[in-house]
């Protein structure tokens, strides 16, 4: 098969256009010299597709009021366990300051207020202080479309519906070069050189039964980086949120959120048998962390193990399905669109994948061991450790995103020419791609199906050595039966099933690493539960995973935290500070 | 068959103002020729304003009428939508523009006839 | 295809119109109900400089909206544009004025 | 629990640019069940070649609106029951934009004109100011939160013939975004919102015909936010002349 390359040059390339992707541009665009190509490719349309958009409960940010960025900072390490590296988590709660600024005074974001008219705050479960700041229960769409508006209207090439494919070294290995793309309107390859590139699509643990993200997020960013051969941190922390919705394997509502303020608000989880379970796992019941809450679900399911009652119940009738009405009322609406009553009725939920804490290695300027790659947003690892507060999120997509755009704007200025691609890491990434079209069609969504089936069941919730090994193997199988199967490359322009395989590539390509640190990590912390190490271990010597691809061999290895500005048992905190400023309800 | 996407009464009531607006326009030439006419050539207007008591023209004179009633009243309905303080009761309004329309143009030819 | 001004200039006429049309369709019924013949009407309106008011700010006001009114129709149905457009707003609005005009000086001071 | 029922018969849009036809799928009935899955079904089941968009799948990024029995309606949350007519469902690409393929627009005209229309925050403070104290239940911010949850789905823009017929028209929700910047207390010049919204494609190209406002699936009301650019640049017209003379 001859495949054409369409050529293109820029300087600046971002990808994805996330919170990250979108900060990055405009970042870009204000610190680079004047006259700076700056590129955004995304595999959707701009501001339209990601995770950013979907955040509902807000963004953690330290504004006063008792609150401090060294409280941020301290929840932020204790909720990762210890894990988090700490530059990256000081540089998140220190900029999320700077950035909801910036939301509000330039880029035209309004949040919620107070009837004083500053900005209100909440707390999100695992915070010691009010700090969530959100508009309604909206707050991705009001931040995204702000962005989104802001990047439009400047002069910064748009790339929409063009997937990266593959990060392209220099011959020597020693920078990257470019990216190479697929145009998913025409099924055309592109390879676009740049001096600098942002990389921010926003990981996405899609390879789980149950699972919120987007469709269009299947951690193609993470395998990329795999293949060039960078170093992925935490890569077995996987955030499960605990109420996703149930609604069959045949819909696509399957999965996604029934928001964390149901059960702040006094809903309650049941049984099969309609009684209430929480409050054996967990003294807080249902308002318990979301690590927590996610297990207690599971447990019931695998107690109940009866495949015509799969998921459990969250049921909010008893606060009076009126004021349910009231309060919730976006949450109702989407309910009932689906056809499911959350006023008055139950609805069934299982815990759902939702984050994925690691991620690529990289400074607290987002720069790689690559040079010329800069990675922010969900595709990074580190600033979470094990386990990812609500709220720090989207914080960290947009504190990083403007740091890589900051960091690339200063770094170009040495950059004199682009650089010449390894003609043969080209070719090779282009055939990956075609595979598929010379081989006789088959069914990619029954692969997808099996893949998602052997992570929740043995890479999910809990885990087990054991599991973990029986993961490995079930997904070398997929991996081996997704090479065997084909797509109708008849007509490639929009064609979503070639696409179906590629981000089963993706998915299968990470599922592996998932499951490979999971084995290495002997150990539970965060959203990492081993039954056969269910102790948090010792955490003066706590380690954090690194894989990477060696000559084409998955490596795993461990590497000590190094806590450079806290250690365990200690605190930043002056002394006599109260630990917690939330009022208890 | 109107379709879907317009199946609504503020769609109707669109399309009614345009159809009278533009039957109006076509219509006004005429009515200012025949005045002219009243007159130049009197006979002939005068001819013509009688040719008014057969019943036919009668009803073609009551259908204009009735336009003007529609458009009269959907276009005070527009003005009133657009330049007051917008009240939310804006398919009332619109079904009470068309129904006083209907209503003035119908006892118009009533007693025409 | 309407800006600002145009708009304004549409909506200042019809606004005009309302107790113009008001008054006509009042002095309509009446005429028909009282079976007034050409002679009869004349009487009232030659040399009266109320009707000729009357008639006469109708006629302006009417010229201007329906002039714009049928651009707006022309440029949504036909996608015609720019010159050809300005020139039939400016032919529609000349039409309807000129005739007008006619109407009324003829009705009142001919 | 998702024990499946008689087939519907779904006839789907086909074909690239402004060519194509309807083509008929049977597809199982399931409870449960949106437009969009019904849209993927035949997709992973019946014919791989589908092109169609989707993100979110639960309302929030506005990229899988598409006509339903000729009605344009986000395809994620539309539950089949409530389109489902005689055991059919016609599903077409959203009016108004330009196909790319089979179900998929090409939205960059909406977007464009979303920019044009002014649909952008200017800032007045800078990142090292404090932030904007507002209070949140005057009656402009409560004119500006009504508008602002919109998604850009372009639902409304497909429904409104003024659309269809004028090239130029900015569309409703374009102009509800700038009747939102209007109504914000955080941006300072209001004139260049309304004069952005003047021009030959701006509000004042509405008809009031409400078809925007009756389809939003977030209840928004973007004929409620033009009717207010219309006052507002009616005002300002006469304010401007006034100075001039
Ligand atoms: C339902 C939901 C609710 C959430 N709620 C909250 C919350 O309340 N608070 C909070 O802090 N966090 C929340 N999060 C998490 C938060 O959304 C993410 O952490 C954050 O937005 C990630 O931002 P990002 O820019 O890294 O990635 P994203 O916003 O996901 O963007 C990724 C971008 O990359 C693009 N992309 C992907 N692959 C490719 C490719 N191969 N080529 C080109 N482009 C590509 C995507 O299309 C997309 O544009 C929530 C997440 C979900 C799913
Ligand atoms: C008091 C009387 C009138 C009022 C209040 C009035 C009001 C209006 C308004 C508000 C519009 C704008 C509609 C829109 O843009 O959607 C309009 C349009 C129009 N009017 Fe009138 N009008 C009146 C009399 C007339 C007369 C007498 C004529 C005919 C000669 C006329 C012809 C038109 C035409 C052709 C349009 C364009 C319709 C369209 O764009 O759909 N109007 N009118
Ligand atoms: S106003 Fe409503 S229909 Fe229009 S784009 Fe916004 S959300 Fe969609
Ligand atoms: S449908 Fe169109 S004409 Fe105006 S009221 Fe809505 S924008
Ligand atoms: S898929 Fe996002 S709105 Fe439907």
């Amino acid at each position: 098969m001859k495949v054409q390359i369409e050529r293109l040059d820029t300087d600046i390339l971002i990808l994805g256009s996330g919170g990250a992707g979108l900060f990055a541009a405009l970042h870009a665009q204000e610190s680079a010299p004047p006259g700076t190509r700056i590129t955004l490719a995304v595999k959707g349309l701009i501001g339209k597709c990601g995770c950013t958009r979907m955040v509902q409960g807000g963004y953690n940010v330290a504004l006063g009021g008792g609150d401090t960025v060294e409280r941020h900072f301290m929840d932020t390490i204790n909720g990762g366990k210890w894990l988090p590296n700490q530059d990256m988590a000081w540089r998140l709660c220190e900029q999320a300051v700077v950035r909801i600024r910036e939301l509000e005074n330039e880029i035209g974001c309004y949040f919620d207020r107070n009837p004083d008219g500053t900005l209100h705050q909440k707390a999100f479960a695992g915070q010691t202080a009010d700090r969530t700041v959100h508009k309604g229960d909206l707050t991705g769409i009001e931040i995204i479309n702000r962005l989104m508006e802001q990047v439009l209207s400047r002069p910064i090439e748009k790339l929409q519906e063009h997937r990266a494919i593959g990060l392209i070294p220099t011959k020597d290995g020693a920078a990257l070069a470019g990216v190479l793309f697929i145009d998913m309107r025409t099924g055309g390859f592109r390879f676009v050189r740049a001096k600098c590139v942002m990389m921010g699509t926003g990981g996405g643990p899609t390879m789980y039964k149950y699972h919120t993200p987007s469709g269009d997020k299947t951690m193609d960013g993470l395998a990329m980086a795999l293949r060039v051969g960078l170093p992925l941190r935490d890569m077995e922390m996987v955030q499960f949120h605990p109420t996703g919705l149930l609604a069959g394997d045949h819909t696509r509502m399957t999965g996604t959120v029934l928001e964390e303020g149901l059960r702040g608000a006094g809903g309650q989880l049941l049984n099969a048998r309609g009684n209430r379970f929480m409050f054996e796992y967990d003294s807080r019941g249902e308002r318990a962390t979301r690590d927590v809450v996610s297990r207690g679900i599971y447990s019931e399911m695998r107690k109940n193990n009866d495949p015509a009652q799969i998921g459990m119940f969250i049921s909010m009738s008893h606060l009076g399905p009126d004021n349910v009405r009231k309060k919730f009322p976006g949450m109702v609406k989407r309910c009932a669109d689906s056809g499911f009553d959350l006023a008055a009725g139950k609805v069934e939920v299982v815990p759902t994948a939702h984050y994925f804490m690691g991620g690529v290695i990289v400074d607290p300027d987002t720069r790689t061991a690559l040079h010329g790659l800069y990675v922010a947003g969900e595709d990074a690892g580190g600033a979470h450790g094990s386990n990812r507060l609500g709220g720090n999120g989207v914080a960290n997509s947009t504190v990083f995103g403007g740091v890589a755009g900051d960091t690339m704007g200063v770094d170009i200025r040495t950059m004199k020419a682009l650089r010449d691609p390894d003609e043969s890491v080209l070719a090779a990434e282009v055939g990956r791609a075609i595979h598929p079209l010379a081989v006789k069609p088959g069914n990619v969504q029954a692969l997808r199906h099996n893949l998602q089936e052997a992570m929740w069941e043995d890479a999910g919730v809990t885990r087990t050595g054991f599991g973990m090994k029986r993961a490995l193997n079930r997904i070398a199988e997929i991996r081996n039966k997704l090479a065997a199967t084909g797509v109708d490359g008849g007509n490639l322009a929009f064609n979503l099933t070639w696409h179906d395989w590629l981000n089963m590539a993706s998915l299968t390509e990470i599922s592996e690493v998932i499951a490979a640190a999971g084995i290495a990590r002997e150990n539970s912390r965060g959203a990492h539960f081993r039954e056969d190490f269910p102790e948090p271990g010792d955490l003066d010597t706590s380690y954090f995973t690194v894989a990477r691809r060696v000559h084409g061999e998955l490596e795993v290895s461990r590497e000590p935290v190094l806590f450079t500005i806290v250690r365990p048992g200690e605190t930043i905190l002056p002394a006599g500070e109260p630990e917690t400023l939330v009022a208890a309800h | 068959m109107i379709r879907p996407h317009r199946s609504h009464p503020l769609w109707l009531a669109y399309f009614l103002h345009r159809v009278s607006g533009l039957a109006l326009a076509l219509f006004l030439p005429f009515h200012f020729l025949l005045l002219s006419m009243v007159i130049s050539q009197p006979q002939t207007a005068d001819a013509l304003l009688r040719f008014t008591d057969h019943l036919t023209v009668k009803l073609a004179e009551g259908g204009l009428v009735f336009l003007l009633a529609v458009h009269f009243f959907g276009g005070v309905r527009l003005l009133a939508l657009e330049f007051l303080p917008w009240s939310g009761k804006r398919k009332t309004i619109t079904a009470a523009a068309i129904a006083f329309a209907f209503f003035v143009s119908g006892s118009f030819v009533l007693r025409a006839v | 295809m309407l800006n600002a001004r145009l708009y304004m200039a549409q909506r200042l006429s019809a606004m005009i119109m309302i107790p113009l049309v008001f008054g006509h369709l009042a002095v309509m019924i009446y005429a028909i109900q009282g079976g007034l013949t050409t002679a009869e009407i004349l009487g009232r309106t030659k040399g009266s400089v109320t009707w000729f008011l009357f008639y006469g700010t109708f006629v302006a006001a009417v010229s201007v909206h329906a002039a714009i009114g049928v651009r707006v129709i022309i440029h949504e149905t036909f996608s015609l544009k720019g010159k050809w457009l300005e020139a039939t707003t400016w032919l529609i609005g000349a039409l309807l004025l000129i005739m007008g005009a006619r109407a009324v000086l003829e009705v009142t001071f001919a | 629990m998702t024990e499946a029922r008689a087939n519907m018969m779904i006839s789907v849009w086909r074909g690239m640019g402004s060519t194509g036809k309807f083509e008929t799928f049977e597809v199982p009935a399931q409870d449960n069940q949106t437009v969009l899955d019904v849209v993927t079904w035949i997709q992973q089941a019946a014919d791989p070649s589908l092109s169609y968009r989707y993100a979110c799948r639960v309302g929030m990024c506005g990229s899988c609106a598409m006509m339903v029995n000729g009605q344009p309606r986000w395809t994620c949350r539309t539950h089949v029951k409530r389109v489902l007519r005689d055991n059919q469902i016609e599903i077409a690409p959203l009016r108004n934009l330009p196909v790319i393929k089979d179900l998929a627009t090409d939205m960059d005209p909406f977007f464009d004109k979303w920019v044009k229309a002014g649909g952008v925050h200017r800032a007045s403070r800078s990142r090292d100011m404090p932030i904007q104290e507002v209070k949140p239940d005057t009656a402009q911010r409560q004119a500006a939160d009504n508008g602002i949850e919109c998604i850009n789905c372009a639902v409304c823009y497909a429904a409104c013939d003024t659309v269809s017929s004028n090239r130029d028209y900015l569309g409703p929700a374009a102009l509800q975004r700038a009747w939102t910047l209007f109504n914000d207390e955080k941006v300072v010049d209001k004139q260049a919102v309304l004069d952005a919204v003047s021009g030959s494609g701006g509000c004042h190209n509405c008809h009031t015909q409400g078809s925007c406002t009756k389809f939003c699936p977030n209840d928004l009301d973007p004929l409620g936010s033009i009717a207010g650019l219309k006052r507002e640049t009616a005002k300002s017209f006469f304010r401007r002349g006034s100075k001039q003379c």
